[in-house]
């Protein structure tokens, strides 16, 4: 029985992470509305988007290859399982020990470079726009984001996922000045990794200034639709990741009775609320920088997550 | 007698080296073949002394082969050589004769301060012949080095083996083997060295070691 | 400075996964850049295998990584380095515990098959959804009208983002953009100059010195017999007043 | 090409074959130690690779000469004089090998030397007289001081072993050595030490192998470089065991060891700016000599092992590589570095021979060369780490230098003529493949055989 409680519950998390990015995508554009002080779109409005794609005829290039057809549901799934393997209302679920944080760097490193690829298939200017830019973010963004793993897991003594969770969660770990740096760090890659404001614009078809619209130019119907969903769960993974690191409160800790879970859940949404106005507010704050000033950016992350753990190695050998 | 053998074997390796000083001297080619011949009479003196002084009979034949080869064919051969190739002319040693001569005494030092506290075993005799034949060699050597010419080269060369001649029969009881191969390998010496020097002025008619080397093989 | 270590490591996946891109997609995606290029064709079979075997070989691994793991632990051990991984087939499901069991764990064969079921379910699910129909049509390109295959990106420019980030830290690379004056109609021109430091830095003044011996030696070969002779007579006599010193 | 030439170019390879089975017997069957003649461990190893390469360069150098007949290098009258010359090097050697007698050993080593003088010079150039001139007059006079240390050597022994004959076997010599005056050995040694360190071409007495190589007949080349260097170090070594048997006197090795040190790495700067290719190779030879002596100046069982085996597969390898030379250098006419470019493509089986022949005296892994090295460095390793920094930095400039002249030679856009040469690859790739087997696999009698020597070698 135990088993059935624990397999319903890791399904439960998988369709819920699915269900609820659109929702967070709305959201945030709602709350980026309302912040420009004009009514923004309905908060379901992604889900009718992602309907409509869904059942429109994708048009593809005559010189489309399989990889053009088959790159969508490749990211899908990848950034699906990303999203669906990091804690969100629960720690210690089912499969929880199947994956750790470097495992989950790799599956969106994949998912990207299925992307980059997909991108360079049309053989269009743009395509090869995105792609390149594409690469060069991911090459700055990658170290930062394994430093940021590392300060973590020096701290917790495992990159596994929950297992930090439920460390940072009970350990009086107090404040720790590599900690902040990390949650900075990770906030910024988690900005240049979904192409938000400073880094890309995802509203944008202004050819010069988008990088992941790019690499999407030629999608349409229903591969769209699955490229709009993978990054709208690509933006709920990063988030409920920094939300279970940083903000591990109200996560229900594992072999609790399965009551609790609803409780649980609630307490994720909300954070997912919050941290998503935090976005929408950030994002109206700045403005886009140009493209070659996104590597001092991220070098900017990169310094700080390499301070963290610095910090904290010394910390810990002192 | 020991004394009088004595000083008779030091007399005879003493002029030995001075004739070796005297071929350094020379400057003209006419003049270090005379020396050279006179030096080979000279040794074919020591060697025959050496003969009677240790009664080894085969000594007298070195001491003959000596004086006919070195002392008589050899010079007489390349005075017609040299009247052939008409190289008469002044022959500058690349060093000055002073400076020559400094380190021929040098040398000199040099041989009897290595060889005489060494050979404590063997007689005196034995020691002093060692040591002069050394000096020879040493002399014979610094001959090559400090002349231009192929033929006075030859001549330094031929004045070294003399001082091998000199410390063979010096030693007592070297085997006859020996001598007969030093005397093998002179009389190899002249006949490659003879050709050579045909052919040498078949080819480009001058015996200057400096003609040799105008082609620089990289 | 094991977390130095594992950034660069990170960084060398990341350019590797760019390089790959790069290389992937100039050679076999986009549109044929050359008329040799358009006749290609399929190779035959076998050499297909010979890529075919090793990939499904290099997946086999990644999903299977425990049994593997446990033939090379002796080696390991064998070539004394003292830690090798624990024995992996214990922790069920074939998972792969380079650590203690909470401190790290990865599951190659769930993760794999989460990926095949998801992937299929979605395939299944869209199809049902929005049908399986697909419309071939002209490239869209932002409506820019039949953009010719020059166009795309070639290496060069793949590479040009990355090389500007890292180049200057890394290759002392300079670019130079020459554009013309405005009614000047000769085109622009870019120059890119890219400066090995390690070879600048190390090689070429070794070879410098080494040839540089080289060529003071090098006279040695041309000297007059007469100097050699000199040679000999260096030798012999230093040899003597060693040994006559030595005494 | 007359029909005795025709006749003749066959003699000569049945007669080094002859040699070589007599050679051969002596494996199993020594005769007792003579007056005169001496067969011990130590120089039947030398004799049978003297034979050995002897033979297998016979067999090249009879299609070398015949091809060298039809171009007109050579008038049949030299043919005769050439093969006689050749016969009486071959003898003349294995005299000085096999002589128990230290005045006829080097006798031997005398003879040898002056034959070789006068068949560098059997092409009558003006080159091919200059180099002869030199190696005559080095020669005789690096021989004659030899000549010198043989006196001292007798007189020292004088008083042991008495007068005449039997003050000059070298067994004698070396049972009564104790008994010697140290201060007389040790000034013998430095004059055996110029003597024959001028005929093994050790550094700075090296200057007549460069141009005697390059300007003789290619079969000459190839026995000077894989014999004549082996006999005179087989001399310089039978004097260090007598003085290795006496303990006061000061031992051999440091001299050794500094010459050899001081030609290895003067011999690996000079390749890089030879252009002509045989001279090329004999530095490398003077390279590969400085190797060997460095090792046997090293002492200890292992470094004197290492140097047998050294010395065998230089002379294999150096050989295979001239016969390849030979060939090269009779189709593209030149000896000219520049102008021997593209050999791969014109003549892909020489190429190859000759690639792998460089690839093997380079020292790379495959090869017995690679082996020999490995033992000389980690023997110095064990005994004197300091010294084992400029022996890498040597092996490794002279590495650079092949490999560069190689990628010249063998690739790139050919050059010259392409005239098929119809060589014999027999014993080329003969010695090639031996050299690979003792890369691979050392036959343990082999093993076992060497290491009995060098345990004695002291």
């Amino acid at each position: 029985m135990r088993l059935l409680v624990d397999l319903l519950a890791q399904g439960v998390k998988m369709f819920l992470v699915l269900l609820a990015a659109p929702l967070l995508t709305g959201w945030t554009r709602k709350v980026r509305a309302r912040l420009l002080r004009r009514q923004g779109p309905d908060l379901l409005q992604p889900y009718r988007d992602l309907w409509r794609l869904l059942r429109k005829e994708p048009v593809l290039a005559e010189n489309a290859s399989w990889l053009f057809r088959t790159a969508p549901y490749l990211v899908f799934t990848t950034i699906w399982i990303a999203a669906a393997l990091v804690p969100t209302y629960a720690t210690g679920l089912l499969f929880g020990w199947a994956t750790d944080l470097i495992a989950l760097v790799a599956f969106l490193g994949f998912a990207r470079f299925a992307l980059a690829l997909a991108g360079m298939d049309i053989g269009t200017a743009f395509g090869g726009i995105g792609s390149s830019r594409e690469t060069m973010i991911a090459s700055l963004a990658e170290p930062a984001m394994l430093l940021v793993v590392f300060t973590v897991a020096l701290l917790a003594g495992s990159t596994q996922l929950s297992a930090i969770a439920e460390f940072l969660l009970h350990e009086p770990v107090g404040l720790r000045v590599s900690l902040a740096l990390a949650l900075l760090a990770l906030l910024m890659v988690a900005i240049a990794e979904n192409a938000r404001i400073p880094v890309d614009n995802p509203t944008t078809h202004l050819e010069l200034t988008m990088v992941h619209e790019a690499m999407v130019l030629e999608y349409s119907g229903r591969h769209l639709a699955l490229i709009e969903a993978a990054s709208a769960l690509k933006l709920t993974a990063y988030l409920s990741l920094v939300a279970c690191i940083f903000f591990p409160f109200g996560m229900i800790p594992s072999g609790s009775s399965a009551f609790l879970y609803p409780l649980g859940i609630l307490a994720w949404i909300a954070k997912m609320a919050m941290l998503g106005a935090a976005l929408a507010g950030f994002e109206k704050a700045i403005a886009k920088m140009r493209v070659f000033r996104v590597p001092e950016f991220l070098g900017g992350a990169l310094v700080l997550s390499f301070l963290g753990t610095l910090l904290l190695f010394v910390s810990r050998v002192l | 007698m020991s004394s009088l053998a004595f000083d008779l074997a030091h007399l005879l390796a003493g002029s030995m080296v001075v004739s070796s000083f005297l071929l350094l001297y020379q400057y003209r080619i006419t003049g270090v073949l005379n020396v050279f011949a006179v030096q080979a009479v000279i040794l074919a003196l020591a060697v025959a002394f050496q003969a009677w002084f240790q009664d080894a009979p085969h000594l007298y034949l070195t001491a003959l082969i000596a004086l006919l080869v070195k002392g008589i064919v050899i010079p007489l051969a390349l005075h017609r050589i040299v009247r052939e190739l008409g190289i008469h002319r002044e022959i500058e040693p690349v060093v000055g004769v002073g400076l020559t001569m400094l380190a021929g005494l040098a040398l000199t030092a040099l041989a009897v301060l290595v060889v005489l506290p060494v050979t404590g075993g063997a007689g005196r005799i034995g020691r002093e012949d060692l040591a002069f034949a050394l000096a020879v060699i040493l002399l014979g050597l610094l001959m090559m080095i400090t002349r231009r010419n192929a033929v006075t080269q030859v001549v330094g060369f031929m004045s070294l083996e003399n001082g091998l001649v000199l410390a063979a029969t010096g030693a007592r009881g070297m085997p006859l083997v020996v001598e007969i191969s030093t005397a093998f390998s002179i009389l190899i010496a002249f006949i490659v060295f003879g050709i050579f020097l045909f052919r040498i002025r078949e080819r480009f008619d001058t015996v200057d070691v400096h003609a040799l080397e105008r082609f620089r093989g990289d | 400075m094991i977390p130095a270590a594992g950034a660069l490591l990170a960084l060398a996946a990341a350019l590797a996964a760019a390089c790959f891109v790069r290389f992937y997609g100039i050679a076999f995606l986009g549109r044929p850049r050359s008329p040799e290029a358009a006749a290609a064709h399929e190779v035959d079979p076998v050499s297909r295998a010979g890529l075919l075997v090793p990939a499904v070989l290099c997946l086999l691994l990644g999903v299977f990584p425990a049994p593997v793991i446990d033939l090379l632990g002796p080696v390991v051990t064998a070539l004394g380095l003292e830690s090798s991984l624990p024995e992996q087939g214990v922790a069920g499901w074939l998972s792969l515990q380079p650590l203690p069991e909470r401190r790290a764990s990865y599951d190659g064969l769930v993760l794999f098959s989460f990926l095949v079921l998801a992937g299929g379910f979605t395939a299944i699910l869209v199809h049902r959804l929005g049908g399986a129909g697909l419309r071939r049509g002209p490239v869209w390109d932002c409506g820019y009208p039949d953009p010719a295959p020059s166009t795309q990106y070639t290496a060069a420019s793949m590479s040009q983002p990355i090389r500007r980030v890292m180049g200057p830290l890394l290759l002392a690379a300079e670019e130079r953009v020459t554009m013309p004056a405005p009614l000047d109609p000769r085109p622009a021109r870019l120059e890119v100059r890219l400066v090995d430091r390690v070879l600048e830095g190390i090689y070429r003044p070794l070879v410098g010195i080494v040839l540089a011996a080289a060529d003071r030696l090098n006279p040695i070969q041309f000297q007059t017999i007469r100097r050699y002779l000199v040679l000999v007579f260096l030798v012999l006599v230093s040899l003597l007043v060693l040994t006559a010193a030595g005494r | 090409m007359g029909e005795t030439a025709r006749l003749l170019v066959l003699v000569i390879p049945f007669a080094a074959a002859a040699l070589l089975a007599a050679v051969a017997l002596l494996l199993f069957e020594r005769p007792e130690v003579g007056i005169y003649f001496i067969v011990d461990d130590l120089n039947t190893a030398f004799v049978l690779l003297n034979c050995f390469v002897g033979f297998t360069t016979a067999v090249f150098s009879a299609s070398y000469i015949a091809h060298e007949l039809e171009i007109g290098r050579l008038t049949p009258t030299f043919l005769r004089f050439y093969h006689a010359m050749y016969q009486a090097m071959l003898g003349s050697m294995s005299l000085a090998l096999l002589s128990n007698n230290v005045g006829l050993m080097w006798a031997g080593v005398e003879v040898a030397t002056l034959v070789t003088v006068l068949m560098v010079g059997i092409y009558r150039t003006e080159p091919a007289i200059e180099a002869a001139w030199k190696y005559f007059i080095l020669g005789s006079v690096g021989i004659a001081l030899a000549f010198f240390g043989t006196i001292l050597v007798y007189l020292a022994a004088q008083d042991a072993l008495g007068e005449g004959m039997p003050a000059l076997a070298w067994n004698r010599l070396l049972a009564a050595a104790p008994l010697f005056d140290p201060q007389l050995l040790d000034l013998a040694f430095v004059f055996l030490l110029v003597g024959y360190g001028t005929k093994v071409g050790l550094a700075p007495l090296h200057a007549w192998l460069p141009d005697a190589h390059a300007e003789g007949p290619t079969p000459i080349s190839a026995v000077l470089s894989g014999l004549l260097l082996n006999v005179a170090l087989f001399a310089l070594l039978r004097f260090k065991l007598v003085m290795a048997a006496n303990p006061a006197a000061l031992t051999p090795g440091p001299i050794m060891v500094t010459m050899g040190l001081l030609s290895l790495t003067f011999a690996a700067l000079m390749l890089y700016r030879r252009r002509d290719i045989k001279r090329f190779f004999a530095y490398s030879s003077i390279e590969h000599m400085g190797i060997t002596t460095f090792a046997f100046g090293m002492g200890g069982s292992l470094a004197n092992f290492a140097g047998l085996l050294h010395m065998t597969m230089h002379s294999l390898t150096k050989s295979a590589i001239f016969m390849a030379v030979g060939h090269v250098a009779q189709v593209k006419g030149t000896q000219k570095i520049e102008a021997l470019k593209g050999l791969g493509a014109t003549h892909p089986i020489l190429a190859w021979g000759f690639a792998t022949g460089v690839v093997a005296i380079a020292g790379l892994p495959p090869f017995g060369v690679f082996t020999s090295e490995f033992l000389v460095v980690s023997s110095t390793f064990a005994r004197a780490p300091w010294l084992a920094i400029p022996l890498g930095i040597g092996l490794l400039l002279a590495m650079g230098a092949l490999v560069l002249r190689l990628v010249d030679v063998v690739f790139g856009p050919p050059t010259g003529p392409r005239t098929p040469v119809h060589a014999s690859y027999l014993p080329m790739f003969a010695h090639l493949v031996l050299v690979l087997l003792a890369g691979i696999w050392l036959p343990e009698p082999l093993v076992r055989w060497f290491q009995a020597i060098a345990s004695r070698l002291g």
